[in-house]
C-alpha cells in the first residue's frame, strides 16, 4: 500500500521532469540550452520513474536491469550532449531564435 | 484501464501515421531520417501492444541502432559527393535534373518554411531535395486512398482464426526449445531461417561487390568522453547480446537480436575509434560472415543422411543443435551489419 | 495501480508526439538529434512502464536494448556528420581531386594544412 | 463497441493505411533515399497487419507469423543497407541520387575503377 503511494508520487514526478524537459526542447532559443532541458528528462524523469518501478518489482534481477538501464540511458544522454554541444561548438553555428 | 489503453492506441496510430507522412513529404532528408528514426521507436511500442515482444526487441535493435547509424552515414557519404568538385566539364553541374522539377514551383507545391530551415545549416544544402511535384498529386492520392480503403474493407469482413497457434502448442514438445517463435524459425520452419540468413549474405556481399573506395573516413576521436562511453556500453552490449541468444531458448530473444545488437555494438566501436581498429585479418571474416549459413546448411545436410530429412534434427539432439545454428548466424548477422555499414572492404585486403 | 501506469505511458506518448515539433521546425540539425535522443529516453519510459502495466517483463529487456543503442545514432550524427575532416582521411583519397586545373572548386576540407 | 476494440482489430487498418502511405511516398518522391524510407514504412505496414491478424482475440499471438515477421524485417534491414549501399555508388557514378530515364551517364575519371 505503501509501496504503491510511493510509486504514484515517484511516477509523477518522473512525468513532471518529462513535461519539463520537452517544454524546455520548444521553448528554449538555442542549441545549448535545450541540451540542458533534454538531461532533465535523462537524469531526472526517467529516473524517478525507475525508482517508482523498483518498488513493484520482483526479485532482485529485475532491480538491477532498471537500475543498469538507468545508467545506460545517463551515459547515452550525456555522451550525445556533449557531441552535439562540441559539434556546434566547433562549426560555430550558433542558433537564434527563429 | 481498457479505454485508456485503447486510447493509447489511438494516439500510438495517429503519432504513427504523421511521423510517416512528414518523413516522406520532407525536403530535407536529414529531417526525414530523423523522422525516420522516431517511426521505428514508435514501431517498436505497436509491436509491444501486438504481444509480440520478439519483433519490439528486433526493431528496437535495428531501428535505434543500426538504421539510424546506416542512414546517416549514407547521408554523409552522399553530402561528400555531391560537394566534391566535378571534373567533367562537358557535365552540367546543376542541380538534379529532376524531369518534373518545373512543376516543383506550381503553386501549393512549394515547402512551406523549409526554406529557413535548410539555411540555418549552410552544411546540409546537398541534403534537400526537390519536394513532390504537383502534377498527378490526386491520381495517386486517389489511388493509395481506394488501396487502403480496399485492404480496410478485406481485413474488417475478415473471420477471426487461431492460426497455426494450436498446432506450435502441440508440438512444443519435440522442437527441443520452450520459445514458440524460436521453435518455428529453427526447428519447424528452418527453410525461412536458411533462405533469410542467405539472404543477409548475399546483400553484405552485394554491398562488398562495389568497391573498397567506400572505406569510412578515420578521423581522431575528439576527446576523452566518447571512448569512455563505448568503453562503458561495449561490455554491457557484449554481455546483452549472449543474454539474448541465452534467452531465445525460453523467452523473447533469439539469435536476430542478439545479431543485431552485436551488430549495433560493432557499428559503435567503429565509428568511435575507426583510426585504431586493427583490419580484421579477411580470411577470419569471410569465415564469419558465411559461419551462419554455413553451419545451418552442414547441419541440415547431417539430417538429411543421419535424421528424418534435410533441415531437421531428432528432438533429443534439437536444443544443442539450435543452440550451436543460434550461434553462428548471430555471428554472421552482427559481422555482415557492420560490414554492411562500413560499406566496401578493408583498404588492406588489395594492397 | 496499472491505470495510472497506462496513463503515464500515454502521457510520455503525447511528450514524444509534442517534441515532433521541434524535429519538424529544426532549424539545425543539432535540434534534431537531440530531440530524437530524448525521444530515446522517453520510449524507455513507455515500455518500462507498459511493461509493468500490462505484466510482461520482456519488455524491460527491450528497453534494455534501446537505453543500450541509444547512443549509437547520435554518435553517427556528430561522428560523420559535420565534423571537420582532417587532411589525409581515406575518404580524401577520391581520385577527383587529383586533378589540379579546377582549383575554384575545392571542397572546404582541403583548406586544412596537409 | 469500444471495448471489443482490441489491438489486433485496430493496428491491421492502421498497417494498410501506412501501406498506401508508403506506396504514395514511393510514387511520388524522386530522391532513392525517401524511396528507400517509403519502401521500409510500406513494409512496416504490411508487417503491423500481419502481426495484428496474428494478435487477434484471447488466444496466445500466432508464432509462425511472428517469426516470419521477424524474418521479414531481418532481410528488410539487409535489403535497405544494400539499397542504400547502390545509392551512394549510383550518385559516385553520376553525381545524383535520383534515378535519371535514359542510359547511364557517369562522369569520366571519375570512378576509381577506371583509375
Amino acid at each position: 500500500m505503501i509501496a504503491d503511494l510511493l510509486t504514484t508520487v515517484l511516477v509523477l514526478a518522473g512525468l513532471a521532469f518529462f513535461a519539463a524537459g520537452t517544454l524546455g526542447l520548444l521553448r528554449f532559443p538555442d542549441v545549448y540550452t535545450r541540451l540542458h532541458a533534454l538531461t532533465k528528462a535523462d537524469n531526472l524523469g526517467l529516473g524517478l520513474v525507475v525508482l517508482g518501478l523498483m518498488l513493484q518489482a520482483e526479485g532482485p534481477a529485475m532491480i538491477f536491469k532498471l537500475a543498469l538501464i538507468w545508467v545506460l540511458v545517463l551515459a547515452a544522454g550525456a555522451t550525445a550532449a556533449h557531441m552535439v554541444a562540441q559539434r556546434t561548438w566547433t562549426h560555430g553555428e550558433f542558433e537564434r531564435r527563429e | 484501464m481498457n479505454a485508456a489503453l485503447l486510447t493509447f492506441d489511438f494516439v500510438l496510430l495517429a503519432g504513427l501515421l504523421g511521423v510517416a507522412w512528414r518523413c516522406l513529404a520532407s525536403t530535407d532528408l536529414f529531417r526525414a531520417v530523423v523522422l525516420f528514426i522516431t517511426f521505428g521507436l514508435l514501431l517498436a511500442i505497436a509491436w509491444v501492444r501486438l504481444e509480440a515482444p520478439d519483433i519490439a526487441l528486433a526493431e528496437a535493435a535495428i531501428g535505434a541502432g543500426i538504421t539510424g547509424a546506416l542512414l546517416l552515414v549514407t547521408l554523409e557519404r552522399l553530402k561528400h559527393i555531391m560537394n566534391r568538385p566535378r571534373t567533367d566539364t562537358d557535365h552540367d553541374p546543376a542541380p538534379p535534373p529532376d524531369p518534373v522539377a518545373s512543376d516543383a514551383d506550381a503553386p501549393g507545391a512549394a515547402p512551406t518554411g523549409d526554406a529557413a530551415s535548410r539555411a540555418a545549416d549552410a552544411g546540409n544544402a546537398a541534403l534537400s531535395c526537390a519536394p513532390a511535384p504537383a502534377r498527378g498529386r490526386w491520381i495517386t492520392l486517389v489511388v493509395t486512398v481506394g488501396l487502403a480503403g480496399l485492404l480496410m474493407a478485406t481485413l474488417a469482413t475478415q473471420e477471426h482464426d487461431p492460426g497455426l497457434q494450436p498446432t506450435v502448442a502441440e508440438h512444443m514438445d519435440v522442437s527441443g526449445v520452450d520459445h514458440g517463435i524460436t521453435a518455428v524459425l529453427l526447428n519447424f520452419r528452418s527453410w525461412d531461417t536458411l533462405l533469410e540468413l542467405a539472404m543477409v549474405l548475399l546483400a553484405g556481399l552485394g554491398a562488398w561487390s562495389l568497391g573498397r573506395h567506400d572505406a569510412l573516413p578515420a578521423r581522431p576521436t575528439p576527446g576523452p568522453v566518447l571512448p569512455g562511453a563505448v568503453r562503458l556500453l561495449l561490455p554491457v552490449a557484449i554481455v546483452t547480446g549472449v543474454y539474448l541468444l541465452w534467452a531465445g531458448s525460453h523467452a523473447p530473444g533469439g539469435a536476430f537480436q542478439a545479431g543485431a545488437v552485436l551488430g549495433a555494438a560493432g557499428i559503435l566501436v567503429s565509428l568511435a575509434r575507426p583510426h585504431e581498429l586493427p583490419d580484421p585479418d579477411p580470411r577470419l571474416l569471410r569465415i564469419g560472415v558465411t559461419a551462419g549459413a554455413l553451419l545451418f546448411l552442414a547441419i541440415g545436410l547431417w539430417g538429411l543422411f543421419a535424421g528424418p530429412a534435410l533441415l531437421t534434427w531428432p528432438s533429443e539432439l534439437a536444443y544443442p543443435l539450435i543452440l550451436i545454428i543460434e550461434t553462428g548466424a548471430t555471428l554472421s548477422i552482427a559481422l555482415t551489419l557492420v560490414a554492411l555499414f562500413i560499406g566496401g572492404r578493408s583498404p588492406r585486403e588489395d594492397t | 495501480m496499472n491505470l495510472l501506469l497506462v496513463a503515464a505511458a500515454g502521457f510520455l506518448l503525447l511528450t514524444i508526439l509534442f517534441g515532433l515539433i521541434r524535429v519538424l521546425r529544426g532549424p539545425g540539425s543539432g535540434d534534431r538529434m537531440l530531440t530524437a535522443q530524448l525521444f530515446g529516453t522517453s520510449g524507455v519510459g513507455i515500455l518500462l512502464l507498459l511493461g509493468f502495466a500490462l505484466d510482461q517483463p520482456a519488455l524491460v529487456d527491450v528497453a534494455l536494448v534501446f537505453a543500450l543503442l541509444a547512443v549509437v545514432a547520435a554518435v553517427a550524427f556528430v561522428r560523420q556528420h559535420g565534423l571537420p575532416e582532417p587532411a589525409g582521411t581515406p575518404m580524401h583519397e577520391n581520385p577527383v581531386e587529383e586533378q589540379p586545373h579546377d582549383p575554384p572548386h575545392n571542397p572546404p576540407e582541403d583548406t586544412h594544412d596537409r | 463497441m469500444i471495448e471489443s476494440l482490441d489491438p489486433g482489430t485496430l493496428y491491421p487498418f492502421g498497417g494498410a493505411a501506412l501501406f498506401a502511405l508508403g506506396l504514395h511516398g514511393l510514387i511520388r518522391r524522386r530522391h532513392l533515399i525517401l524511396r528507400i524510407l517509403a519502401v521500409n514504412i510500406m513494409g512496416s505496414g504490411v508487417f503491423m497487419v500481419f502481426l495484428g491478424i496474428a494478435a487477434r482475440g484471447n488466444a496466445p499471438p500466432d508464432p509462425v507469423a511472428q517469426a516470419l515477421t521477424l524474418t521479414g524485417i531481418v532481410v528488410a534491414v539487409s535489403a535497405t543497407a544494400f539499397a542504400l549501399a547502390l545509392t551512394v555508388h549510383l550518385a559516385r557514378l553520376t553525381g545524383y541520387a535520383v534515378l535519371l530515364p535514359g542510359p547511364l551517364q557517369t562522369h569520366r575519371d571519375s570512378h576509381p575503377d577506371d583509375r
